[in-house]
């Protein structure tokens, strides 16, 4: 007998059983009861466990103190995550731009001594999580926004440049997302223009910053291959 | 940028010329095309029906018997159809806008995650150009260590195809972008096969800018739905209104009339009867 | 409260209802589309900083200059080099596909010893000190037993130091050795020894010349520099300049070509000698530039009468004579010769009559024309000081008979190296060193090379792949991929001027390989006296930096060193090697009714490098399907046969026996199938291995009188439905 | 066992010749999850599909049982809005039955597509252009009607109709069916067109494309046409092949003429205005584009003219005149006949609309494609007749499916003698609906 089969009858017996005592209980109040708290129990179970369930989080490798960084260097942010010659964004530094510095400890931080030990000495890249990275598909230019648009860093990543520390890498445990990209909130809202960075994110903004084009025959906008690739 | 409200940057077309005179299908489009872009392998790639190629050589023949045989390679990229103001064969049918033309740059964009496989466009163009990832793309063991950053691998079950190598494009507006400039000058911006052709038989550029050798080549006819002004050059299935940006040029009149379907006593380069 | 279904089925509502209005539906859907569009088993390539690093290509003789993009320490793109004198950017299939062998998965990953039967592939990984210490100890037991000629090395080349150094190793072993597989290069190094009286070779100013008349070369097929012929090539149409293809197939040359004359198959030289003939005859020749003409024409004009020609090659009198008053009345005439690729070595004659051919036209040492010119000589080292053991072992005959007897002329015959090895030779071999050569592949008449290697106690391959020689050997000593490693690369190749180029690691290497350089350095020093003395470099690059000397930083700099003026080794050629008998194919015409050729292809290697999966993709469907090859057939020979496109047939030839395909083609001649060359590779990995027939399993060497070059151009066959 | 639930006044068979039955098309059913799955799990390469044939079996099957799953829209449309009030006899199963082919065409869109997780963008990222889209939205909202239709059906079942509730929501829900109609009517016309548009927008492939009115090709107008007018010949065949293995009579005869009369003089029009757009793209459409109708039906294995014969002909004209005869219509065998007939012609039209639409090769140098599809193909292809098989089994034997059986076959013994084979036959529905 297969499963449907199976289905089909038990469904039978239940109406043939309970079908004819059916009238008896008509406690009307009890079924809204029911429905409150199958409503309450599925409210709770979507918007407070799943996002626990859904959400993981990392440490890096160790913790990174942006605003002494900014401090000592002299060119902001771009003293660090500067463009190449080639129009490129390099993002985060690779060891060898730390050690300019730091070939010997700076400080005796904990984490300058994880550093020192486990990377510079070992000369091993620092794998860092990247909270802002987009998935591969997209092609993200920071030349069209930084030098083009000259927009500022905070639009997209927010404070970092002034965090004492590294923050937990949260990230959504189906996709691999950053949960900076998906963003904080779980109904999606975004107080900050940072808070989220899907694609409808970027659309929004382009169209506040009255760059849409046309170009795209389709859709009116842009055409999809301005950052897709 | 408040200021460029609204303000569409220079229209482009780009588009290609081959010289089949010059082509000697020696398939370096082909593998150029492959390795820029990621284009996955299987084991057996005999069955040219399930086998990625965005760049295929066809082998053309006159059909005449030894010793009046004669043989000509046609390479074929995606034709990046205009269509009827852009409404390309394929871009039209796609259902969930994975598939787009562009007016900047007359480029057909295929976004493989947006697409979830129904194959509709596939059917809608009459080049073969779109491929299906009918497996999952797999790399021996240490190979993907070539895979290059700019292009993204596709999964399974998804529709691919030539992309005229649009990530250079991007990749050299940011070095204009860096430099200062508007426009990515012509040389900064050409795809993979014409930049390996041995033969030099591809021509890149923009059709719109008479400064490019492609423009100066092709001669397109704006009047006459951008068919070339030159005798040597046609397009493929011209007639069927697809309104293609890849030329091809060949002296010989039985290449240039394999290129679409004529009744017998239709000249080659004939156009088509009205049918709109 | 008892809860009845009524109350269950409130609750199902209420949760249905609460769950719709939660994200939890909503995100799933979408993180499960987006877990979609990033499954964990589809690579994400990382992303870093681009930089091209410039080198030479090595996978052919044609030493263009590429550019490899990386993206920090991966190699991602093999592009053609820029105003390289050779490519100027452009670049063939192989070049392009490079980083397939660099990362493929049929690199040899670290030196191995065999530990089952041959040909099993059940390896051990050892050391580099114990691989060495096993080839010294086998090598200086053999030579302290007086027998060091019993050690034979074959290499792809001999020319640039590596190849140089494998001389040297042999020279100071007491070896005499050393064999270069089997090419055009051996044929034309003959050709100008015989007719220019000189050692040298031949450049073939290509670009300037206003009449090609080719006797078969593969001018987009691969011949010569490959990337250099494709650029003359669209050169020509632009210049449009005449192109003559001589050719039993269409091929993709003959295609490419203004004409394309039909020939009956290996009667190539009898219609330049008819072309000749004409000329002569009409006067419409150079006297300058040749000697022995009132000889040899006698004989010619008696010969090669154009009636007679045109009988023997197919080819209409008119069109010889059309041929004729085209070729002696172009500005710049130039005929080239060597079929397809020129992987064989060929006749004398063959080569002998073209040469004359340009000769007679007037274009020796003209721009345009041919030039007999000297090989590189760049490589200065002392002379190798012989103890008795290595003058004892070097008075010895050759094993493959080169440079005695009726073959003095000719330095290398490693096509009779089988025959050798199987009975046929002076001594019996101990051991083979194989470097950058395929010979159980690659050389005709497979099965012999194989029971001929079966018989050697001992084989060396220095292979960075697994290929079938690979498979045959004992030791594994694997190089570096050409990627990973310094190299200078003279490129000889039909260039006029010489060029040398060079490599240089673009990534750093990926195995527990050695630079094979480094590999003989490092053996002869460990084998003491008198071999270490011929080895004073630290090592190889110590080696190659004090050779190139003052070229070093050019080399450096542009990647490529040129010299364009050359004193051609003769400027006068003795009309001579044309009157021996045309060489035949093998085989009895009544048993064997139908030819077979190889033809060679640019998108199927030549040489020892394996197809990388890229390749084998763009080989069409009627070349290769599933496993199966195909063999070539004009419709009405098939026909004849009952055999129809794709249909499965028995191919035979005196040599051997393959199941094929049927592919109709209208290209070929009635009577003769052409098979592809480079395929049926038992080796390597599943994206290459059993695909096609080795098309040498069906042909063997045909030797030519003259020189004992292998001269076969085809073989006589049947076929008939499987 | 199950007495309680079946309806009153009507036989059914025993319970282990029902349950025989469900366990033969389980076990089919299973067969094609099996299927199902691999391609699911394993993706695509399961198929023979390749990129020449990127539409193949799947789709046509799809195409042909929304085909003739259009008698339910137009049965609906000539009973609640036309008012052939006869057809209330027939209604009720012709909605069954549009049901099935529906939700069939439902799941074979679901495996047919290669990210079936992503398959929801066809909603949220819809391209208003495309006659996909078009047809996604119009056969997912019809479902929706039909599941509407279908429920009150479901609510007749003799003990659901005791509760009160479920009384009342039939009675109000058959009250308003007349709305549901024209909705399912209006949207039929649409998604049965825009599947005729998929073909004929396609003006890259000669063989497809199609002139027409504004946006629509006339494929569209045919597509809706043809489904109107072999729908009810599809609706008549399986309540023919039903009332053969339940071995009653289950539909009069009046309604079953009626229906048919209608189906033969729509088929009848269809095939005129088929012929005439068969005509006008043979001799001025593909002519315009450089083509002749040879390059369409020869130079290959398997598309040859008999397949246009075959279609007009034999699947239109014949059908046509039969049913529009009355003496030949009411001969039960030449009715049968033409229904087959007409079932086969509309099938084959969807079938050259998609797989010989691929296979014509359009660049002169390129070849025919032909294809044969793989297991995994065809058992997904078979899993919804089997599903259709069980949901009919179960629908007639729970529900009052047919209002006049009662009628038809008065009850006249009480022992359990009396019994009716249900099951036997079941294997015959599969060529009339794959």
């Amino acid at each position: 007998m297969s499963t449907l089969d199976e289905k089909a009858k038990e469904g039978m017996d239940d109406h043939a059983t309970h079908g004819s005592d059916g009238k008896q209980s008509g406690a009307g109040g009890f079924i809204i009861l029911f429905f409150i708290i199958g409503f309450a129990a599925s409210m709770v179970l979507g918007w407070v466990i799943f996002p626990k369930l859904l959400y993981s989080q990392k440490q890096q490798p160790f913790s990174f103190n942006h605003a002494l960084h900014v401090e000592e260097v002299d060119d902001g942010c771009e003293s660090c995550h500067f463009f190449r010659e080639d129009g490129s964004f390099s993002g985060t530094p690779k060891l060898a731009q730390c050690t300019e510095c730091h070939e010997e400890p700076m400080g005796d931080t904990e984490d300058e001594a994880i550093f020192v030990e486990q990377y510079v000495t070992m000369e091993r890249e620092v794998p860092w999580l990247s909270y802002s990275r987009q998935p591969d598909c997209v092609f993200f230019s920071h030349a069209a926004h930084v030098i083009g648009a000259k927009m500022d860093c905070v639009v997209c990543h927010g404070h970092i440049g002034e965090s004492e520390e590294s923050r937990p890498y949260e990230y959504n445990r189906i996709t691999t997302y950053s949960r900076d990209i998906w963003g904080h909130n779980i109904a999606g809202f975004a107080k900050n223009s940072w808070d989220r960075m899907k694609m409808d994110d970027c659309a929004r903004c382009h169209k506040e910053a009255g760059v849409i084009h046309t170009s795209s025959v389709q859709t009116e906008r842009d055409a999809c291959f301005v950052c897709h690739k | 940028m408040k200021n460029e409200h609204n303000d569409n940057p220079p229209v482009m077309k780009f588009g290609m010329a081959i010289d089949l005179d010059k082509c000697t299908g020696c398939g370096a489009c082909m593998v150029a095309c492959m390795s820029e872009n990621n284009i996955p392998f299987k084991e057996d790639e005999s069955d040219k029906l399930v086998s990625i190629t965005w760049m295929r050589i066809f082998k053309l023949s006159n059909g005449k018997s030894f010793p009046d045989t004669d043989i000509c390679y046609l390479p074929r990229p995606c034709q990046h159809c205009e269509g009827h103001g852009g409404h390309s064969p394929c871009v039209s049918v796609c259902p969930a806008t994975a598939t787009d033309y562009s007016r900047e740059t007359g480029i057909v964009s295929q976004i493989v995650t947006r697409c979830f496989g129904c194959r509709y466009c596939m059917g809608a163009c009459p080049y073969h150009a779109r491929y299906f990832n009918w497996w999952d793309p797999v790399w021996p063991d240490g190979m993907e260590k070539y895979l290059s950053p700019n292009v993204s691998p596709r999964m399974r079950g998804v529709v691919e195809k030539c992309s005229f190598c649009f990530h250079r494009y991007q990749l050299a507006k940011n070095k204009a972008y860096l430099d200062g400039e508007r426009r990515v000058p012509e040389e900064a911006y050409q795809t993979a096969c014409t930049q390996a052709c041995p033969a030099g038989a591809i021509v890149f550029g923009d059709l719109n800018n008479p400064e490019h050798q492609v423009h100066q080549i092709v001669k397109p006819d704006p009047k006459h739905g951008g068919r070339s002004q030159n005798p040597r050059a046609f397009r493929l299935l011209e007639r069927l209104g697809t309104n293609t940006k890849v030329y091809y040029l060949s002296s010989r009149e039985w290449v240039r009339r394999s290129g679409d379907n004529y009744l017998e006593h239709e000249k080659t380069g004939q156009a088509s009867q009205p049918h709109h | 409260m008892k809860v009845d279904r009524r109350s269950f089925l409130s609750f199902v509502i209420g949760g249905a209802a609460g769950t719709a209005l939660s994200p939890l539906p909503w995100k799933l859907m979408d993180d499960s589309s987006i877990w979609s569009q990033m499954w964990p088993w589809t690579p994400v390539p990382p992303d870093g900083e681009v930089v091209y690093e410039d080198s030479t290509c090595t996978l052919c003789p044609g030493g263009c200059g590429i550019s490899v993009r990386k993206v920090d320490n991966r190699a991602v793109k093999i592009e053609g080099k820029q105003g390289h004198p050779i490519n100027d950017g452009g670049i063939c299939i192989l070049g392009l596909s490079g980083l397939q062998m660099l990362y493929g998965p049929t690199r040899v990953k670290s030196p191995m010893k065999r530990i089952g039967e041959r040909g099993d592939g059940q390896w051990q990984k050892i050391s580099w000190d114990e691989a060495i210490a096993i080839l010294t100890e086998k090598l200086i037991d053999i030579r302290d037993k007086g027998e060091a000629h019993t050690v034979a090395a074959i290499a792809g080349s001999d020319s640039g130091t590596v190849p140089a150094l494998i001389q040297r190793f042999m020279t100071a072993y007491g070896s005499p050795n050393f064999m270069r597989t089997p090419s055009g290069r051996d044929a034309d190094e003959l050709a100008v020894n015989t007719l220019f009286g000189n050692q040298g070779r031949t450049g073939f100013d290509v670009e300037n010349a206003d009449y090609i008349l080719s006797f078969g070369s593969g001018i987009v097929d691969g011949w010569g520099s490959p990337v250099r012929m494709f650029r003359a090539s669209s050169l020509w149409k632009d210049k449009k300049t005449t192109v003559v293809q001589v050719e039993p197939r269409l091929s993709n040359s003959a295609a490419k070509a203004t004409r394309w004359v039909p020939v009956n198959p290996g009667t190539e030289a009898d219609l330049a000698l008819g072309i000749a003939a004409v000329m002569v005859s009409r006067n419409m020749i150079d006297t300058g530039a040749v000697s022995g003409l009132s000889s040899w024409k006698s004989d010619l004009l008696a010969n090669y009468a154009t009636e007679k020609v045109s009988q023997t090659t197919g080819v209409a009198a008119e069109v010889i004579a059309e041929l004729a008053k085209g070729f002696a009345g172009a500005n710049r005439p130039l005929a080239l010769c060597g079929r397809g690729k020129a992987q064989t070595a060929g006749s004398l004659r063959d080569i002998a009559a073209v040469y004359a051919l340009n000769a007679l036209a007037g274009n020796i040492n003209q721009e345009g024309g041919m030039w007999p010119i000297p090989e590189a000589d760049y490589i200065q080292w002392r002379d190798v000081a012989t103890d008795n053991l290595a003058s004892a072992g070097l008075s010895q005959p050759r094993i493959d008979g080169a440079g005695a007897g009726k073959y003095a002329q000719t330095r290398y015959l490693a096509s009779r190296l089988a025959d050798a090895v199987n009975g046929n030779g002076p001594y019996p071999l101990q051991v083979l060193l194989v470097a950058s050569a395929n010979p159980c592949h690659d050389l005709p008449d497979t099965q012999r090379v194989k029971e001929a290697f079966a018989r050697i106690p001992f084989i060396v391959s220095f292979s960075s792949f697994h290929d079938e020689t690979a498979a045959m050997a004992d030791l594994l000593m694997p190089d570096h991929v050409y990627l990973e490693r310094y190299e200078d690369v003279p490129v000889d190749a039909g260039l006029t001027q010489q060029m040398i180029g060079l490599s240089r690691p673009v990534v750093s290497p990926q195995f527990n390989t050695r630079h094979l350089g480094e590999t003989l350095i490092s053996a002869a020093k460990a084998m003491g006296e008198p071999m270490a003395d011929a080895f004073p470099w630290d090592d190889y690059e110590t080696c190659l930096e004090e050779t190139l000397a003052e070229k070093w930083d050019t080399l450096m700099e542009d990647g490529v060193w040129v010299q364009a003026d050359i004193d051609p080794v003769g400027d006068r050629l003795q009309l001579a090697g044309m009157d021996a008998d045309a060489v035949q194919a093998e085989g009895d015409v009544n048993s064997f009714p139908l030819l077979l050729l190889p033809y060679d292809t640019i998108r199927l290697t030549s040489g020892y490098i394996g197809e990388a999966p890229f390749m084998i993709k763009t080989v069409a469907d009627t070349v290769i399907k599933g496993n199966d090859g195909f063999v070539e057939v004009n419709p009405q020979t098939a026909r004849a046969a009952g055999l129809g496109q794709g249909d499965m047939a028995t191919l035979t030839t005196p040599r051997g026996e393959a199941q094929v395909r049927v592919h109709l083609f209208e290209g070929i001649q009635p009577g003769v199938l052409a098979m592809a060359r480079g395929l049926g590779h038992t080796a390597y990995d599943a994206f290459l291995a059993g695909k096609g027939v080795n098309i040498n399993t069906l042909i063997g060497p045909v030797e030519d009188p003259s020189s004992g070059h292998d001269a076969a151009w085809g073989i006589r066959a049947t076929l008939s439905k499987a | 066992m199950d007495s309680a639930l079946i309806p009153k006044g009507v036989k059914r068979c025993p319970m282990w010749q029902f349950l025989l039955g469900l366990g033969i098309m389980g076990a089919v059913l299973a067969w094609g999850v099996y299927a199902m799955l691999l391609c699911w799990f394993k993706g695509l390469n399961q198929t023979n599909m390749n990129d020449y044939y990127g539409f193949a079996l799947w789709i046509w099957a799809d195409l042909a049982v929304i085909a003739v799953g259009g008698g339910a829209f137009f049965s609906g449309l000539l009973k609640y809005i036309i008012g052939k009030d006869e057809l209330k006899h027939i209604i009720n199963y012709a909605v069954l039955i549009g049901f099935i082919c529906y939700s069939s065409a439902l799941l074979i869109l679901a495996i047919d597509i290669g990210q079936p997780l992503r398959g929801w963008f066809i909603f949220w990222h819809a391209n208003v252009h495309s006659m996909l889209t078009e047809v996604a939205f119009c056969l997912s909202c019809y479902f929706a009607v039909l599941t509407i239709e279908y429920i009150p059906l479901i609510l007749e079942n003799r003990q659901l109709d005791k509760v009160p509730f479920f009384h009342n929501l039939s009675h109000n829900m058959h009250e308003t069916m007349a709305i549901f109609a024209a909705t399912g009517a209006f949207l039929s016309f649409f998604h049965q067109g825009s599947l005729g548009g998929v073909a004929g927008v396609l003006f890259g492939r000669p063989f497809a494309f199609r002139e027409g009115l504004l946006i629509w090709p006339w494929t569209f107008f045919l597509f809706t046409w043809s489904a109107a007018a072999y729908g009810p010949s599809f609706t008549l065949l399986i309540t023919w092949i039903t009332e053969k293995v339940t071995r009653k009579k289950l539909v009069k005869d009046n309604v079953v003429d009626l229906l048919a009369k209608i189906s033969g003089w729509m088929i009848f029009t269809y095939i005129i205005v088929k012929m005439a757009d068969t005509s006008r793209w043979a001799f001025i459409t593909a002519p315009g584009l450089g083509q002749t109708l040879a390059d369409f039906y020869t130079g290959n294995d398997f598309y040859g003219y008999w397949i246009l014969f075959a279609e007009i002909i034999l699947g239109g004209v014949v059908p046509a005149v039969i049913l529009i005869s009355p003496p030949l219509r009411r001969k039960p065998a030449w009715r049968v006949t033409a229904f087959i007939l007409g079932v086969m012609g509309v099938s084959l039209n969807r079938w050259v609309m998609v797989l010989q639409v691929m296979a014509v090769p359009i660049m002169p140098f390129d070849n025919w494609a032909l294809y044969i599809p793989s297991w995994q193909e065809v058992a997904t292809t078979i899993l919804p007749v089997a599903y259709g098989v069980i949901l009919i089994m179960i629908s007639y034997r729970y529900l009052p499916i047919f209002p006049q059986e009662v009628e038809l076959n008065p009850i006249q013994d009480e022992s359990p003698a009396a019994v009716e084979a249900e099951t036997e036959s079941t294997p015959d529905l599969q060529p009339a609906k794959a």
